[in-house]
């Protein structure tokens, strides 16, 4: 199988074969020698010219994070036959961009008003979530197209809150 | 002894109580809301019943719905764990007036230690060293002035009814006084409904260091050891231990008498701890009293080798204290770390949701109160705190390393958690030489963490574990977004009708 | 300190000597056989190696093979743990012939406690009491007969090379003694290649306490207080605790002193343990010294709060004790299970397998060593040993009642386990008593266990659930036979075929 | 859903109806009210009358074992629909008995040959698990019919051994 993975940012070519626990992988070109083995479901084993690694799977809605020891990294994977990109809700600095709420909770105030115009680091919207209230703020300066935070409500992780122009 | 005990909480404490309700062949009946249902306090204890919607003002705190659950299942008492109805003598009286054992002290004695202002009248009256100031709010802004002058700058203005820093103003100059002292007033009304504040010299880079009490109902009282807490994430404590590491056996010993004086002068009876400011030349002042059993006991049972709850099941049982104060021997060393479900990438904002992948450590000195399993949907109604990683050793030295190995092991997917902060305090040299004061956690987390040195190769070995995870386990059977929302989503849409229908 | 150390077993015992390895910031390095892959030692080290297949006799007891490892890996040290090569005198210095510290005591010491006779010998020029006896191989029936005469029967005879009751026999009267003392030579020629017997007189109903030693390699000897070992079933260990309940202040000392007075004869280094059988009348008798820690060291280590594993380590690496015999404190009291993959309702037949479900308790005064996992298969080729449940009290009472309440939290599905053996032992009255002695076990399994009370309603609830479960969770989706079968299956196969290999 | 449920050998009629955690079960036509989740997979956590069960299942290869607390039953269910005997491989006292290995191991011994003759409780195979030696016995009186175990192989548990007529 081949796969680009995207590790943290970068981007990788792999190369995997094998059967029975033991795998060639090839890596951007570097040979590696894997033995591995899945202990758990999201649980990977891994032995590498004799060390050993525990590897954690999580997937969450928006993201895929593998966990090697402690350390955590946010990783890509393509089947480049099957190769689309990924690169859509986030956006760039001059299009519209969207405030998405960052863990579940309850929208207790919103700040703003449509076609207001806000700052960088403004306030939006208000989520209360386990005795907390945080202020979920605007990432740009500029114009607040829509708001789709309802007062009362809950909201769940990755819904969108509004949306900066 | 009670054949059958409430516990008026939920979470890791309410099992707990339920855990020690069993070793002592005691029935433990849980309450829970609506979103607790699938909560680990529910499937642990013999009884358990819903008790309301989520907000904790229509559950845990309703006193008429809990003193109802215990009558109906023939409860004698009802621990309350902390926070909740933990410190609230209208719950202790009702309780009381129901004919129910309230396992904690008398509404007289909450009473007294839950006012500050007239905690301190009685507290100096017994001889209790006070941090220089006012014992009763303030009047006017003349008298505020005249004291600030003569204890000197810089001064704290404080909530007579408050906690959790809110009322609180730091007043570092005579020109600051007037509108810190408005402010602090209009903070304490809207907070407490209650706009009594009182002045006292602000102690610089202090330490929070506490120290437990235990008093039974025939009049003994002894002191158990110190706790040290300073360290703290805006006020709130992180991680504590004990012994501290400043305190020496005399002043343990005079903290512990000053402790037990505190508690008789309150006629306290069952356990609780006494709160002292400690200043850089290693004075001790009462801050507060706290009528409860605290989050972090567990670092004093561990260097005591005592078990505070069932000391306080027995005490509230009528029972004398089984032991005297030179019976006490404190050995070795314990640290504990607040798990809490928060995102340390992120502000540390709280991140309930599905735990999807629990690895959960174990082994020589470690202790873990959890109130968490996998498969598990932590609910963003309560208090963040998950569990509790206590380890022990021989010395603090090998406390703080058998807790770096457990941390190592533990490992929680789905939400996120603070487990990565306590990585970094116990790396830190300063905390390494106990250099902690109120103030030392949030300078640490002002500082950039360091980069770690094996990233290259753990980049080469995410890049191959992402292809082998590919291949062993398709991702569409595992913990996959349409495997795990749905459960979610469904939760809050029930939650959504339940709270429509009360 | 040693930057990297080997350790040469499997299972829970490896595991705990990793975690002590990475509380040290020490390296560490596993080795395991084909059908221990997936074991959670080789998941827990930095470093993990093959050394062959399954049968101990051609990897776990592979001198060449594990020195193989530690020189290519570059260990300066390897831990042997317990069982295995852990009392193997050839390795210990196959090891200082490689360059590589052995962590455990001499192979002089070893050879010297490893012949029966020769300690007795040794054992007593230097005034350590024994069951009367001979101190050397019987050469003749003449002088067995006369020495049965000489002490008085009830007599055993014992295998010199012996060990797990194999060359072993009572006798009641003179008239048995030829014939018994034929069978146990033979036996003990089948099992040992030496048929060397000699004859002690017989205690009856004894018990088994034997005493913790640390020895620096600078001459210091410390004890570190008993084990009541008498829970044995056919000889086997099953449940230890410390301190005994027999043994007061006076005769843990005296006791201690004997202990170390065997240590300084064998010139011993590191932790051993020095075993006694006691009779009713309290008398003590040295039996044999293991050297090596023992599978229950927990229990000495939660009363003493000390870690023998990293006190083995410093030791090795040529440190003085780090305190002196007055500096140890017996606190508390902790008693171990040891949970094996057995089937109690059938024999205790061993019961390998895949653990497909697994809830493990925690929370205070429970520690928990274990290698198991969920998920994981547990081979068939070694001790049945899984984990060790231990639990801490204030008093006796205590520690039992938390471990009864921690057995009941367990639950291992997929394999069979004892631990219901443990809530049997738990609750009866003679163990509540501490009447234990060698035949307690066996003598209450002889028994009729009791009924449940509430057994009607529990089938009640068992249908109600059974039905549910089928709603909720249809079995084709869990740990349905067609789900869990090939898996057990097919690592037979593996394990056919890497036999077939080699 | 109705269900014929046999638990440690008794057999008994369950209704059950419902939705949302909340059952109401008629056993033989007694009606109890339950709370059920599943918590996770195989732990089911029931409130009865407000009494907590946490229900643990166990499925082996021969068996369904259902743990209350700590207590364990053995349960077969069928629904009626679907009614099949369950009767197959126990045989009885008259017939062929078939011997089959209590546990996953390796035959290191046969200690009978074919068409001996063995009494109750004669060893027939020695089975190796875990460094611990099991004698296989006879479970009646008879004939040894065949022996399917052979020396040094490895057995699965449920495997049969020999049959005893």
């Amino acid at each position: 199988m081949v796969y680009d993975v995207t590790v943290d940012g970068v981007r990788r070519r792999l190369e995997l074969e094998g059967a029975d626990g033991h795998w060639t992988c090839r890596l951007d070109g570097q040979y590696i020698f894997v033995d591995a083995i899945l202990t758990r479901p999201d649980v990977l084993s891994l032995l590498i010219d004799g060390r050993s690694f525990e590897i954690k799977r999580e997937q969450t809605a928006t993201d895929l994070h593998l966990w090697v020891g402690s350390r955590r990294f946010a990783v890509e994977l393509h089947d480049p036959r099957s190769l689309r990109s990924r690169r859509d809700g986030a956006g760039d600095e001059h299009g519209p961009r969207k405030l998405v709420a960052p863990m579940p909770g309850k929208v207790v105030r919103v700040l703003v008003e449509e076609n207001s115009q806000v700052e960088t680091g403004q306030g939006i919207v208000v989520v209360e979530a386990m005795k907390m209230q945080n202020e979920i703020k605007s990432p740009k300066k500029g114009v607040v197209q829509k708001i789709l935070a309802v007062q009362g409500t809950n909201v769940n992780s990755g819904d969108v809150l509004a949306i900066v122009e | 002894m009670f054949k059958k005990v409430l516990i008026a909480n939920r979470g890791e404490i309410a099992v707990r109580v339920i855990r020690a309700c069993r070793e002592m062949g005691i029935a433990s009946v849980a309450v829970y809301s609506d979103v607790d249902r699938a909560s680990l306090h529910v499937r642990k204890a013999d009884e358990a019943y819903p008790i309301g919607p989520a907000p904790a003002t229509e559950s845990y705190l309703r006193i008429d719905k809990i003193l109802d659950v215990a009558r109906c299942s023939g409860a004698e008492a009802i621990h309350p764990g902390y926070g909740f109805l933990s410190e609230n003598s209208k719950f202790a009286r009702a309780c009381a007036t129901a004919g129910i054992k309230f396992i904690g002290p008398s509404p007289a004695s909450m009473e007294l230690m839950g006012s500050k202002t007239r905690a301190r009248q009685e507290m100096e009256k017994a001889g209790v060293p006070f941090v220089p100031g006012t014992s009763r709010g303030l009047q006017s802004q003349e008298e505020a002035a005249e004291i600030a002058e003569s204890i000197g700058y810089p001064v704290m203005l404080k909530a007579a009814a408050g906690g959790g820093g809110k009322g609180m103003r730091m007043v570092r100059a005579r020109e600051d006084l007037r509108s810190a002292l408005e402010a602090a007033q209009s903070e304490a009304q809207r907070s407490f409904g209650d706009d009594e504040v009182y002045i006292e010299k602000a102690i610089i880079n202090p330490r929070h260091i506490e120290m437990q009490v235990l008093a039974d109902e025939h009049g003994n009282t002894v002191w158990l050891g110190e706790r040290e807490c300073s360290v703290q994430r805006r006020h709130q404590k992180v991680l504590e231990e004990a012994p501290s590491a400043i305190v020496d056996a005399d002043m343990r010993r005079r903290m512990g008498e000053v402790a037990v004086k505190v508690a008789q002068a309150a006629r306290y009876a069952n356990a609780g701890t006494v709160e002292f400011l400690v200043d850089q030349q290693m004075n001790f002042y009462f801050l507060e009293m706290n009528t409860r059993l605290q989050v972090e006991h567990p670092v004093t049972e561990l260097i005591t080798g005592l078990d505070l709850v069932h000391l306080q099941i027995r005490i509230a049982n009528g029972e004398e204290l089984p032991f005297a104060q030179d019976e006490v021997t404190i050995r070795g060393h314990a640290i504990e770390c607040r798990i809490y479900a928060e995102d340390p990438d992120n502000n540390y904002f709280p991140s309930p949701g599905k735990i999807t992948l629990l690895l959960a450590p174990s082994g020589p000195g470690i202790r873990r109160d959890s109130g968490m399993y996998e498969g598990w949907t932590v609910p963003l109604d309560y208090d963040p705190l998950l569990a509790k990683l206590i380890g022990y050793g021989t010395s603090r030295e090998q406390a703080m390393m058998r807790l770096q190995r457990a941390l190592y092991e533990y490992f929680v997917a789905g939400i996120k958690t603070n487990i990565s902060l306590f990585r970094r305090i116990l790396q830190d040299p300063d905390f390494h030489a106990a250099r902690v004061d109120t103030g030392y956690l949030d300078r640490l987390l002002g500082q950039q963490s360091k980069t770690d040195v094996d990233h290259d190769s753990g980049q080469t070995i995410a890049a191959i574990a992402a292809g082998l995870f590919t291949m062993l386990q398709p991702i569409s059977t595992a913990g996959r977004p349409g495997h795990q929302t749905p459960a979610v989503a469904s939760n809050w849409k029930q939650k959504g009708r339940t709270e429509a229908m009360h």
